[in-house]
């Protein structure tokens, strides 16, 4: 049993495609943040897969993943902040409203 | 290539990842959803550790499973009136959604291995990642990445302006 | 080239703008001011056209050239010039212009704005009739569209705002087409005399590249596309038949004055692009879509007659004998072969006819506004024996149907005659049915006439007021042009005839070589 | 490695003026916060200036190929922060009004202008993202600075949701043009990709798909698009002017690096022209048939820039010279006259509290100034001469006619042109044709702030001026593009 390349790539694809299928269905406003999260997930293991595999003396792989991580930690900040003024302000966290797939 | 024992192990961190994955996006309750993505960024931490980079393992377990999640968490049980059983988490284009990722994986998946087959994918003669790894991630960062890490710092305080701006309560 | 060292053209487009400027710094009710402004401003650009007329030699090919590097970075030049085709036009733009000015001195809501977009209007118009750099024309030609929104959107009839939105959508549906060709053009463009790509928008150069056949200037098909992009632009505007429809809407609803501009100037831009477009740099397109123009121009001729006939509207029927009108321009265009003479012929008969048309059915929509003004309405049915109420406007008015209907004697008749003798050397059924097309006008004119002017006077008008000073004024110099053309046609031949020769020339030269490389 | 900090003078000086900025809200009471917006204003002007004079081509680089100073980089520049000075200037009286946290929202605005800079100079993708996130983080922020009203939390919300979705697409398309190359920085990974020339490339083109699918969610390209008009209508007027013009110019500028500077080698180049080609043609499509519909004037004009993007979009497959320097001039264009128009909307909805269309009836009598500005800006985005919006078009439609392939593709642009004006046509009649009176507004003339007039002046002259005098703006757009090569 060999486990390469192609198997963390796809783990990865399989990822993102739940990711993008959160996306496309959750109606509630952190719902959808968190399914964000998880095509995060699915690139950084892109990179650090690529960084064993392809570029193993270097590391960029790695090293753009920590920026992710980072960027992705003041993007879910920033969302909850804006979550929290809205029930704040107004009761409501857009259940209903917010709806990607509105074309 | 991984062989023998860390093989199993990709093989049964992989089935961790999908299935609670699938639990965040289909869960009804938004709060069981938080909960398993947390274990989706453990199980995610678990294939970091394989792929030989621990330091990113530590981070991920710092920052996302740490932070992110609990800030989701918290937001979750913060809106939880609003988000009780009774409204529907989702809308009704869940076949279309599902129809759309399943094509999108396929072709990935496809391209992916095709494109591995014809030889796209520069790989490296040995797989094994040179020296201390955290070290010599440090010093990527301080020395070849400054630039985006100074960026990255300038984007921080922004964001942290911008949240206690936007969060802040108002007179 | 003669060198006239005073940039004679370039006064005359852009005066107004100065009148403009003034035009802002007035209040709306300083009537008087404003009248006076636009008056001396409109004015100024007619007294350079009559300097230019004098100034004129009829064989001296482009004059009054002013050629300057505008933007470098595209090959542009700022280049104007005048030949035998446009110093006729600018003559007649600047005339009517100066007239139309002073006939909407009844224009009392928000008079400034109005007098504003008027003096834009005829910097556009000018432009058009002057420029000799293509994306200088299209410049200007686009610049036109926005005060000619204005005045017929803010001082038309009920449905202007239709009328306004028609005039502007059909008409940039078609300058952009032109667009695209200038593009193709553009990048075909090459040296006359070496065959070497130049990159230019110099219509002089175009032409002459074309009568040399240089490189075969525009592969065969694609000098056929451009054709079509330059006819649709140029169609539009004429109107030919069928792009026409927006026409009777913008006439019924646009003020007096705006119409006879429309009629007189607006019209004509189409014939002119193609004279000085189309025709010397496609050659090989126009050739080949001969028979095509002579056909629509008879259906617009025949189409337009009829039309008119069934008209209740006084306006609707001098607009839809517009169409008809402008069918006999280009039937006498058409006439496009080896036969030189018979083609200068014709061509002739279309520069007399785009004259006595502005002319004529100038005078005709002002006269109809003269009424409107008066009894506010322009129902043929409702006027009756109105000859001894207002003898001298039934009169005015008789001379004008006279003329347009092609008496012998006054304008319209030269360019019919010139037209038919041109047109039966090429096309004999076409003519005939053509010829058809004079009988209809004649019928039309007279029955309004008739019904108008003749019969039972209707007493609801016996109040009605006879045509004051400042109406005559305004139709007085076209009568006598129409006359002075009717009966003395050099004074129009000499201007244009070398003109339309070396034309002729260089056209067929650029069909020959081009069927010749052909096989 | 060489550090040539000096080439970033201009970026630094801008951060650091933010942070003044956000330092000098703590000394100025309430009433004299209007001083945070003069500095604002002069940041902005200042780190033009310095633009102008920090040395640029194609070699001078910092850090490496994560920050390049080549003349494409600083025209970009130019228009960022040209676009951010008149956004400050245009925000007088909506911040007088309805923005709490004056210094937060001006050091936000800055901190987002050197962000779009960064992106713009870098030739790397660890800094290119992370100067992405940077350009867009404040302005989900800045989205929902209005804290009062729902419209403007949604509309941050869904901007903020939009954003991380397409930044998610964005770095899979990333993570693996680096897993296929081994490197992160743009040219050397199209160098690494010709090694590999024999093979069909399928990792690249689904890399491109992907990058081509994040980057036009944050262009709003069409059909990633739906986010647009209701961030735009809800976000602040001065916010919406500056997403729609720096936000799209930074973002096209990475579209460029991308492109350009990656996909053009190998199997790669062969999709991405039609791709982009149908992305134009739905962008022009979508956009001005969709703009048609709308009653709202923000709206409109959301639509009627997705339909602008399509344009630019024309000038980026030709992928000539004359094509990158069409993309430029037409986006010097687009930033005069759709600033200037928001400037507009910002100033009349500050007088009738009303976005609507129809409220715009008799404009020209309240202020001829207002009115006839906004026609300008209208004709210009309509591409009327002589206006400068005439000459980006014509440039445009050069370089995709001198391409020789795409004539299908004008025809497209040529017919949508000729769809714009019925509603940009529709605006002006309400402003000059419809004589009803509004009764929200009995005062006869409207004196306005003069920081908005400035915005709209500078709008106007620039419409003006690069239609009229074109010469040295184009000479300047050709300059551009001299560090690409084909």
């Amino acid at each position: 049993m060999q486990v390469g390349l192609v198997h963390f790539l796809s783990l990865a694809a399989i990822l993102f495609g739940i990711g993008l299928y959160g996306v496309l269905t959750r109606r509630n406003a952190i719902g959808i943040l968190m399914c964000i999260e998880l095509m995060f997930n699915a690139v950084n293991i892109n990179f650090i897969t690529f960084a064993k595999f392809i570029t193993p003396e270097k590391l960029t792989g790695q090293v753009f993943a920590v920026f992710v991580i980072v960027i992705a930690a003041a993007e879910a900040t920033v969302g909850l902040a804006i979550v929290i003024l809205i029930y704040r302000n107004f009761k409501d966290v857009f259940i209903d409203r917010m709806n990607i797939m509105k074309w | 290539m991984l062989e023998g024992s860390t093989a199993i192990a990709f093989y049964i961190i992989a089935f961790v990842v999908i299935l609670s994955a699938i639990a965040v996006v289909t869960l009804k309750n938004i709060f069981h959803a938080a909960l398993f993505l947390v274990l989706t960024l453990f199980a995610v931490a678990a294939l970091y550790i394989l792929l030989s980079a621990e330091f990113l393992a530590a981070v991920q377990v710092l920052i996302y499973v740490g932070a992110i999640s609990i800030l989701m968490i918290f937001a979750v049980m913060l809106t939880a009136q609003l988000t009780n059983y009774n409204i529907k988490q989702t809308n009704e284009q869940s076949l279309p959604a599902l129809l759309i990722s399943i094509c999108f994986v396929a072709v990935t998946i496809f391209a992916i291995a095709t494109n591995h087959k014809l030889g796209g994918f520069p790989l490296a003669e040995s797989t094994e990642v040179a020296g201390s790894n955290t070290a010599h991630l440090g010093q990527l960062l301080m020395r070849d990445f400054i630039l985006p890490f100074e960026v990255v710092s300038v984007l921080l305080l922004a964001a942290l302006i911008g949240a206690i701006v936007i969060a802040k309560r108002d007179k | 080239m003669e060198s006239f060292s005073f940039p004679i053209l370039t006064l005359m487009i852009f005066i107004p703008i100065i009148g403009m400027l003034i035009l802002a710094f007035l209040k709306q009710s300083q009537l008087l001011a404003i009248r006076t402004v636009s008056t001396v401003f409109s004015g100024i650009p007619l007294v350079l056209a009559v300097i230019l007329l004098a100034n004129y030699d009829p064989g001296g090919g482009f004059q009054f050239v002013e050629k300057v590097s505008w933007i470098p970075a595209l090959n542009i030049h700022y280049f104007l010039g005048a030949d035998g085709i446009s110093v006729p036009m600018l003559m007649l733009t600047a005339l009517l212009s100066f007239i139309s000015i002073i006939a909407s001195f009844g224009i009392t809501h928000r008079a400034k704005e109005y007098f504003v977009f008027f003096l834009l209007l005829e910097v556009g118009m000018m432009g058009v009739f002057a420029a000799l750099d293509f994306f200088l024309f299209y410049v200007f030609w686009e610049i036109m569209l926005v005060p000619m929104y204005f005045l017929i959107g803010i001082w038309g009839g009920p449905r202007k705002i239709y009328a306004a939105i028609k005039f502007f959508l059909y008409t940039l549906f078609g300058s952009i087409f032109m667009l695209v060709g200038i593009l193709i053009l553009y990048f075909s463009s090459v040296d006359p005399s070496t065959g070497a790509h130049i990159y230019t928008l110099d219509l002089t150069i175009l032409a002459q590249m074309a009568q040399n056949g240089n490189g075969l200037f525009l592969r065969e098909g694609l000098q056929l596309l451009v054709w079509m992009f330059f006819f649709i632009a140029f169609a539009i505007k004429v109107p030919v038949w069928p792009f026409h429809t927006w026409l009777p809407d913008a006439h019924v609803e646009a003020p007096t004055a705006v119409s006879v501009i429309l009629a007189g100037v607006l019209l004509k831009m189409g014939i002119y692009g193609l004279l000085r477009i189309s025709f010397p740099i496609l050659p090989y397109g126009t050739d080949y879509f001969s028979t095509f123009l002579a056909v629509l121009g008879v259906i617009g001729i025949i189409y337009g007659a009829l039309v008119s006939m069934a008209q209740k509207d006084l306006k609707k029927l001098v607009a839809y004998s517009s169409v008809s009108h402008m069918g006999y321009c280009l039937l006498g265009m058409s006439v496009f072969s080896h036969f030189g003479q018979e083609f200068i012929v014709g061509i002739s008969g279309a520069m007399f006819q785009m004259i006595s048309h502005g002319l004529i059915t100038g005078a005709l929509f002002l006269l109809v506004g003269v009424i409107y003004d008066r009894a506010h309405t322009r129902e043929i049915a409702a006027f009756g024996g109105l000859w001894t109420k207002v003898p001298v406007y039934g009169s005015l008015m008789t001379f004008f149907c006279m003329a347009s209907l092609g008496l012998p004697g006054l304008s319209g008749f030269i360019s019919e005659f010139l037209v038919f003798v041109g047109g039966f050397a090429k096309y004999k059924v076409l003519t005939g049915i053509a010829v058809l097309g004079v009988v209809l006008t004649a019928g039309y004119f007279l029955r309004m006439i008739q019904k108008v002017f003749l019969g039972q006077f209707n007493i609801k008008w016996s109040d009605l007021t006879e045509i004051n000073f400042r109406e005559i004024f305004t139709v007085t110099p076209l009568a006598i042009l129409t006359l002075l053309i009717g009966i003395y046609p050099k004074v129009l031949s000499y201007m244009i005839d070398d003109t339309l020769g070396d034309l002729s020339n260089s056209i067929i030269n650029g069909v020959n070589i081009v069927k010749g490389i052909l096989g | 490695m060489n550090i040539r900090l000096d080439l970033m003078i201009p970026e630094l000086f801008l951060f650091c003026w933010a942070i003044v900025v956000l330092t000098a809200d703590l000394f100025f009471i309430k009433e004299k916060k209007n001083i945070l917006l003069y500095m604002s204003q002069f940041g902005f002007l200042a780190a033009a200036a310095l633009v102008i004079f920090t040395p640029t081509g194609p070699y001078e680089m910092a850090f490496k190929w994560m920050f390049i100073n080549d003349p494409f980089a600083s025209f970009f520049k130019i228009v960022i922060l040209l676009a951010g000075f008149m956004a400050v200037s245009s925000s007088y009286e909506a911040v007088q009004k309805s923005i709490e946290h004056k210094g937060e929202f001006f050091g936000l605005v800055i901190m987002s202008a050197v962000g779009m800079m960064f992106l713009v100079s870098s030739g790397e993708l660890v800094s290119l993202y992370v100067a992405l996130e940077l350009s867009t983080i404040p302005l989900f922020i800045l989205t929902a600075f209005q804290k009062r009203y729902l419209k403007s939390s949604e509309a941050g919300l869904k901007y903020l949701i939009l954003g991380a979705f397409s930044s998610a697409l964005l770095l899979y398309g990333i993570s693996f043009m680096y897993g296929m190359t081994g490197t992160t920085v743009l040219i050397a990974g199209s160098i690494n990709i010709l090694q590999y020339s024999n093979s069909m490339h399928f990792g690249l083109v689904m890399a491109l798909a992907l990058v081509v699918a994040g980057l036009g969610f944050k262009l709003a390209l069409v059909p990633f698009h739906m986010w647009a008009p209701d961030v735009y209508e809800g976000a602040p007027t001065p916010i919406t002017s500056y997403l729609s013009v720096a936000s799209k110019a930074a973002g096209l500028g990475a579209l460029v690096r991308i492109i350009y500077g990656f996909f053009t080698v190998g199997t790669a180049s062969d999709y991405w022209g039609l791709l982009i080609a149908i992305l134009a043609a739905m962008a022009m499509i979508v956009g001005n048939v969709a703009a048609i519909l709308q009653s709202n004037i923000k709206r409109m004009l959301a639509y009627s820039s997705i339909a602008q993007a399509g344009y630019i979009l024309v000038g980026f497959v030709a992928a000539s010279q004359l094509g990158l320097s069409g993309i430029s001039i037409y986006i010097f264009a687009y930033l005069f006259a759709n600033m200037g128009a928001f400037a507009v909307v910002v100033a009349v909805g500050h007088k009738l509290n009303s976005d609507k269309i129809e409220d715009y009836a008799g404009m020209a009598r309240r202020s001829p100034l207002i009115a006839g500005s906004m026609t300008v800006f209208l004709l210009s985005l309509a591409g009327i001469p002589p206006t400068a919006g005439f000459i980006a078009k014509y440039k445009v439609f050069m370089a995709a006619i001198e391409n020789g392939t795409l004539l299908w593709l004008v025809m497209i642009a040529v017919a949508t042109t000729v769809v714009s004006i019925f509603y940009y046509a529709r605006v002006i009649k309400e402003m000059f044709i419809t004589e009803r009176e509004v009764a929200a507004n009995p005062e006869g003339r409207w004196i306005l702030s003069s920081p908005i007039t400035i915005a709209i002046l500078v709008g106007l002259l620039g419409t003006l001026i690069i239609g009229i005098f074109p010469q040295p703006f184009l000479e300047l757009a050709s300059t551009v593009t001299q560090s690409f090569v084909y």
